[in-house]
């Protein structure tokens, strides 16, 4: 009898295991690329994204998630794509990794494996990005991201593209402001800075690029990392106190930049310049934090109150279509599937490499991104400038670098309490 | 019974924190003998058993074994220097059967047989305690008394030279008690020395060559049955003060 | 002789057999249809899980000692691999068993003095063990000041053929089955599962309790290195949050307990499992409350009801037989 | 960084960890079995609040008074229906049980209330005091009284009433206390029910500092561990020092070294306080008493 069950079991070992593989098997055209891709345009072009719905960046990665869908819907309602004068219909599928690297790498690989998906959209954070881009080389399949900034995730990558300007440009553009608010007097020479940064590769650029000031302007007092997605800061905060620095230098997630400045208010702490990075202006904080984010400022890769109409329509869409706030996030997912399918179009194939040469290419036009258009280095990083935003008390949020974009002028030193 | 000393302590103590379980208590075991050990509760029989064993690690005193200073090495040393030893609560391997139990007290004792062998060793172990009948039932099936006798042979399966038996006719009924007495007669006329703590004294008095009493930790006396039976010191400890003066 | 020994002789080479028959099955899929990526990446994952819970299965089921830190040694494998393979360019799968053998030393180092623990003592130090080990690899280089584990920026790696890795899986998935099985049939596991039952009295009948069970943490950490090993040649980036996350060490502790904790084939009813849920059933539904709830549920109905795992749960319905998936003390025959 | 800011900020935190820590000490001292699902009521209690001050405004000190009761039923229930089926069996089984049931909680929270962050913002959150010259944020200050008043009142029960005296009387000697003619299975239902209670009022209380999602209390629980094994198994005094030398430790690592290796000091202090010693403080003293 027991022979019997022993082969039962080897039977349903593998009858799970291909259980599992679904409409998998050999289909042609999955993980490599076709040879005559201009004769056989498939009907449907399936595009794939897994993205943070659940855990601590939910909120953000639900906002990338609209974008796609959103812009995805648009191209179908007129009618799909025209690829070498064919109309191709859209197919997304959005996953959730629940903010878990492997599981985001291993979902990438289902989508490439099972759903055979043609073209790839980025995640969102730079440590599940990272894995990502890995999985996207290795299939070699395009896969075009709004949601990656940090350098490290681009290294000896080729068919990964960002459209997040690289974190020390961030740094940069933040001290260039800083040096005009000391020539105003605003504050004083040398600035001494407090930088506390998340212990990622993100966290490390924004440190690096600050470290890059000149002496006679900026003097670093103290240069933390802190563990992601932290519960308490107090001791860390404490540490800030001690530092007496001028400047309060932060960059951090969603999560950990709400619970950070909830402490920092509560520790009584004040700064004569406070910033999260790119984080500041986002609406789920200002609701949970209230007044506590008044004078942060922000460098981002676009704020809905840039000048241009292609803003403002895009501004009024979004609200008129989604119940989410215009946030960088958002846009920079809207982009991100913008120039996947315009490369796509351009490149009248569905040819993988050739699609990936289109986007290295080509200067990606009539962008919302600061400039009106986006340039992807070698490395398949977008090069854009950043702009600069500050909140002021009663939840406005205005626009104060570069100065000839400026809505208001930025409220430096922070008035004391 | 030859009176070479096979094993013996000098000053032996075991102090936990202020408590004193067991005072500087000297004695000697000779090969082939049945030691019996007695005295009311708490007089420290249990603590000195565990010393012997290996599970406690003595506070002072020497623990000598063929004349080789064994005190303080873990029970697992000890089984390997041939001293095995059975607990006051019966403690087989719930989840294994009665086969396993024995198996390994063969594989991991001073046989040194492995695969077959072992298995034969073991069916032989099983042989002499009657347990064979019941080779295939758990361990946390047995009766009182099959769990007793299963604790003494995987004891055996070990092959010591000195076996220590903690309360092994206790809670027994009378025709199970005979059967187990004369089951460690067997046992020691195969040649292993017995030590042996006991509250009912018809198997303690009819088995012990000698027997050692204990009291508040301290030794009170040291010597055949009939000469403890009536010795006053015993009796006063046992049965209190006006017992003796009756 | 009686027979019934005998029979104990023969079961434990019937599942080798199937062992190596799985392995064959396995084996055969990228040969059969070299594009078929899905179900080598299935496969892989099943196998890789299986490897590990495995593993687990040697200290936790067999010695009863549950460790809830087993990711220390996954991440010890993977990383060894990582830097050997990143900084000195060797090839990954030649590294394979150096990483697994470090595993094994620093599973010594942590496991001699936390195995004296009893239970859930134990269970709290290796929790404590598995996210100290986590910390320190994301601090080293900041530490040392030199460039080992790159932090939390992650070790990217070269490109590495895929297949390769996965044959290697295979073998590495039969070396690991077949030494649990050989394991339990011998003399060591009778130790182990002595233990299990009962320490104290395991080591009055002559088990030198505390050696076994160093030794049984060692071989779990060196199965489990190799499985870190491999990961590290197929993923080529490994990041300390997830090579030493909580969350592994979890699961590598859910698909034994959950499959049949203490019998050969429980681990890899785990296994199976596992990555179903985990690859199938979570893009199901877009909220964790699935995968989690499953886990939590089954957890609570094993631990209460069935402690033979879903094995015993088949066994109730006749479909595996009964003989296949014994009691936790180990049985008559295997 | 001035000594008594440092000392004010640990005694603060240790308020933090202390509440969070009493549950769990209590459930092993009475029961002997590690609550891995004091993680997961602690989250209960944070949503609890968190819906009722969202929906009534109530102040998340004030819905204490709804949670403790209700998590008192929850705890109740858990043992009765699964914790007591197991108490026969070897400690680890219940820890196992515990751990699915903590899964099947968070499985909950994420079904009912999805994963995003929340946070509760009462008017005082921002505020903070000036205690002789050390800026005290009010919402910490609170957290600590509470766990003041929590540890005296436990004390009290405990030392007092007949209930407590019983629960002390569980956690030295199970098997006497049978003899002595105790309900020790009720006794038991009612400490299991108790500590799952404090842990719910932790949960509560803490969504005054943190902001929490259905994993919430994960890495806090792992602090609850040292702290219980370090600070006294039985008593409620010991896990409230444990907690301040926690603290205390945690704060020197970051304000002497690096604010990443906050974390890993308490973890290396539970390992070696665990093996240095072995079992534990109950066994420790369990072993002295059994000679």
């Amino acid at each position: 009898m027991r022979k019997l069950s022993a082969i039962a079991l080897v039977a349903a070992f593998v009858v799970a295991a291909c259980g599992g593989g679904g409409t998998g098997g050999g289909a042609a055209g999955s993980g490599a690329p076709t040879s005559n891709a201009a004769a056989n345009i498939p009907d449907t072009l399936k595009i794939g994204a897994v993205l943070p719905l659940s855990g601590a960046d939910a909120k953000t990665g639900q906002y990338i998630n609209d974008a796609y869908v959103l812009y995805t819907k648009q191209v179908n309602d007129k009618g799909g794509l025209t690829i070498a004068g064919k109309k191709v219909k859209l197919d997304l599928r959005i996953e959730d990794n629940k903010d878990d690297g492997a599981t985001s790498s291993q979902l990438y690989e289902k989508l490439i494996t099972q759903d055979n998906v043609d073209f790839l959209l980025g995640g969102y954070n730079t440590a599940l990005v990272t894995p990502e881009i890995k999985v996207a080389n290795r299939y070699k399949i395009p896969y075009v991201n709004g949601g990656g900034a940090s350098v490290a995730s681009y290294a000896d990558n080729t068919w990964a593209f960002g459209t997040l300007a690289n974190i020390q440009a961030l740094s940069h553009t933040q001290l260039d402001f800083l040096a005009t608010q000391q020539d105003a007097g605003k504050l004083p020479k040398p600035l001494k800075m407090a930088i506390v940064y998340e212990n990622s590769s993100h966290g490390k650029e924004f440190s690096d690029g600050l470290k890059d000031g000149d002496a006679s302007r900026f003097q670093i007092v103290m240069n933390e990392p802190f563990d992601l997605n932290g519960k308490d800061f107090t001791s860390l905060l404490n540490k800030v106190k001690d530092a007496k620095a001028d400047a309060f230098m932060a960059d951090a997630h969603l999560p950990d930049y709400i619970t950070m400045q909830k402490q920092y208010g509560q520790l009584g702490l004040h700064h004569l310049y406070v910033t999260y990075g790119a984080r500041g202006p986002d609406q789920s904080a200002k609701d949970q934090l209230g007044a506590a984010t008044d004078y942060i400022t922000s460098a981002v890769w676009f704020d809905q109150q840039q000048p241009g109409d292609l803003v403002k329509q895009w501004v009024d869409m979004w609200k008129a279509n989604t119940k989410d706030a215009p946030e960088w996030y958002a846009a920079s997912g809207w982009e991100a599937a913008r120039i996947l399918y315009a490369a796509i179009e351009k490149t009248g194939s569905v040819d993988k490499d050739k699609v990936r040469q289109t986007l290295a290419s080509t200067t990606w036009d009539n962008s919302l991104f600061p400039g009106g258009s986006i340039k992807f280095d070698k490395t398949g990083q977008a090069t854009n400038s950043y702009v600069m935003t500050q909140n002021l008390p009663g939840g406005k949020t205005i626009l104060i670098w570069p100065k000839d974009q400026a809505t208001g002028t930025a409220v430096v030193p922070i008035p004391t309490k | 019974m030859s009176d070479e000393i096979i094993l013996s302590g000098a000053g032996v103590s075991k102090r936990f924190g202020g408590l004193v379980a067991v005072n500087s208590v000297d004695f000697d075991i000779r090969r082939g003998e049945i030691f019996g050990l007695i005295g009311p509760n708490g007089a420290g029989k249990t603590t000195l058993f565990r010393l012997l064993s290996g599970v406690y690690r003595p506070t002072a005193g020497l623990i000598r074994l063929h004349g080789r200073e064994v005190g303080g090495l873990p029970a697992h040393k000890m089984n390997a220097l041939g001293v095995a030893t059975t607990h006051q609560i019966v403690r087989p391997f719930a989840d294994m059967t009665v086969r396993k139990n024995v198996l390994v007290g063969v594989e991991y004792g001073r046989s040194g047989l492995r695969g077959a062998a072992a298995r034969a060793e073991t069916d032989r172990v099983l042989e002499l305690m009657q347990l064979e009948p019941h080779a295939e039932t758990l361990g946390r099936s047995l009766t009182l008394a099959r769990r007793k006798r299963l604790e003494v042979a995987r004891a055996m399966a070990t092959r010591p030279d000195v076996l220590l038996l903690d309360e092994v006719a206790a809670g027994l009924n009378p025709t199970e008690g005979a059967r187990m007495i004369e089951l460690i007669r067997k046992v020691r006329d195969s040649g292993v020395t017995i030590v042996m703590v006991e509250h009912v004294m018809k198997a303690i008095m009819s088995l012990s060559d000698r027997i050692m009493v204990m009291d508040l930790g301290r030794r009170i006396a040291l010597g055949p049955p009939a000469q403890i039976a009536d010795d006053p010191i015993v009796i006063k400890a046992y049965l209190g003060e006006r017992a003796v003066a009756s | 002789m009686s027979a019934r020994l005998a029979q104990l002789a023969r079961s434990s080479w019937i599942h080798l057999a199937a062992v190596v028959i799985i392995g064959l099955v396995v084996a055969a899929v990228p040969i059969i249809d070299a594009r078929s990526f899905n179900l080598q990446r299935v496969a892989f994952f099943v196998l890789w899980y299986a490897i590990l819970a495995g593993a687990w299965n040697i200290i936790g089921g067999y010695a009863g000692q549950i460790s809830f830190g087993h990711s220390a040694f996954l991440g010890m494998g993977a990383y060894t691999t990582g830097i050997l393979w990143y900084t000195f360019h060797f090839d990954p799968l030649l590294t394979l068993p150096v990483a697994a053998l470090i595993a094994a030393l620093y599973s010594i180092l942590v496991g001699a003095p936390t195995l004296r623990l009893r239970g859930p003592y134990f269970a709290i130090a290796t929790i404590g063990v598995g996210e100290a080990t986590r910390l320190i690899a994301v601090n080293v280089d900041d530490i040392l000041g030199i460039k080992l584990t790159h932090g939390v920026t992650g070790l990217p790696l070269p490109s590495y053929d895929a297949e390769t890795v996965y044959f290697a899986t295979v073998v590495v998935f039969v070396i690991a089955m077949a030494v649990t099985i050989w394991i339990r049939a011998g003399r060591f596991g009778l130790g182990l599962f002595a233990i299990n039952m009962d320490r104290d009295a395991a080591e009055t009948a002559g088990v030198p309790t505390a050696r076994l069970q160093v030794i049984a943490l060692a071989v779990s950490a060196f199965l489990c290195g190799a499985a870190g090993s491999l990961y590290a040649a197929r993923q080529q980036y490994l990041d300390p949050s997830t090579m030493f996350s909580f969350n592994i060490s979890i699961a590598i502790v859910l698909m034994p307990v959950v499959g049949g904790i203490g019998t050969i084939w429980g681990p890899v009813f785990g296994a199976i499992l596992y990555s179903a849920v985990q690859d199938q059933i979570t893009s199901l539904v877009r909220n964790p409350f699935v995968p989690t709830l499953i886990y939590g549920v089954l957890l609570v109905v094993i631990v209460m009801f069935e402690p033979l795992g879903i094995g015993g749960l088949l066994s109730r319905l006749g479909v595996v037989g009964r003989k296949l998936v014994m009691p936790r003390g180990g049985d008559a025959d295997v | 960084m001035r000594l008594i800011e440092a000392l004010v900020s640990a005694l603060l935190v240790a308020g933090l960890y202390a509440s969070s820590s009493y549950g769990l000490a209590l459930i092993y001292g009475v029961m002997k079995i590690i609550n891995l699902a004091n993680a997961g009521t602690m989250m209960l209690g944070a949503f609890m609040t968190w819906v009722l001050w969202q929906w009534i405004g109530i102040d998340p000190v004030i819905s204490v008074i709804l949670v403790a009761p209700t998590c008192f039923v929850l705890g109740a229930l858990i043992e009765i229906l699964l914790v007591r089926r197991v108490s026969g069996q070897a400690p680890i089984v219940s820890l196992l049980l515990l751990f699915g049931v903590w899964l099947v909680m968070e499985s909950a929270a994420y079904l009912i209330f999805g994963g995003e962050t929340r946070g509760v913002v009462p008017a005082y959150s921002q505020a903070t005091l000036d205690v002789g010259g050390v800026i005290v944020p009010v919402t910490r200050l609170v957290v600590f009284l509470a766990s003041i008043v929590i540890l005296v009142g436990l004390e009290l029960f405990l030392r007092r009433s007949f209930l407590g005296r019983a629960i002390r009387a569980l956690a030295q000697d199970r098997e006497a206390c049978a003899l002595a003619g105790i309900d020790t299975r009720r006794v038991g239902t009612l400490a299991f029910g108790l500590g799952t209670a404090l842990a719910g009022t932790a949960g509560a209380l803490l969504t005054l500092v943190f902001s929490f999602d259905p994993d919430f209390g994960r890495v806090l629980q792992l602090k609850s561990f040292t702290i219980i094994v370090l600070g006294g198994l039985e008593s409620i005094p010991g896990v409230a020092f444990a907690s301040f030398l926690l603290a205390l430790a945690e704060n020197l690592t970051v304000t002497l070294s690096k604010p990443a290796l906050e974390n890993l000091v308490s973890f290396v202090v539970l390992v070696v306080v665990l093996v240095v010693m072995p079992g534990g403080l109950a066994a420790l003293l369990r072993r002295r008493r059994l000679a």
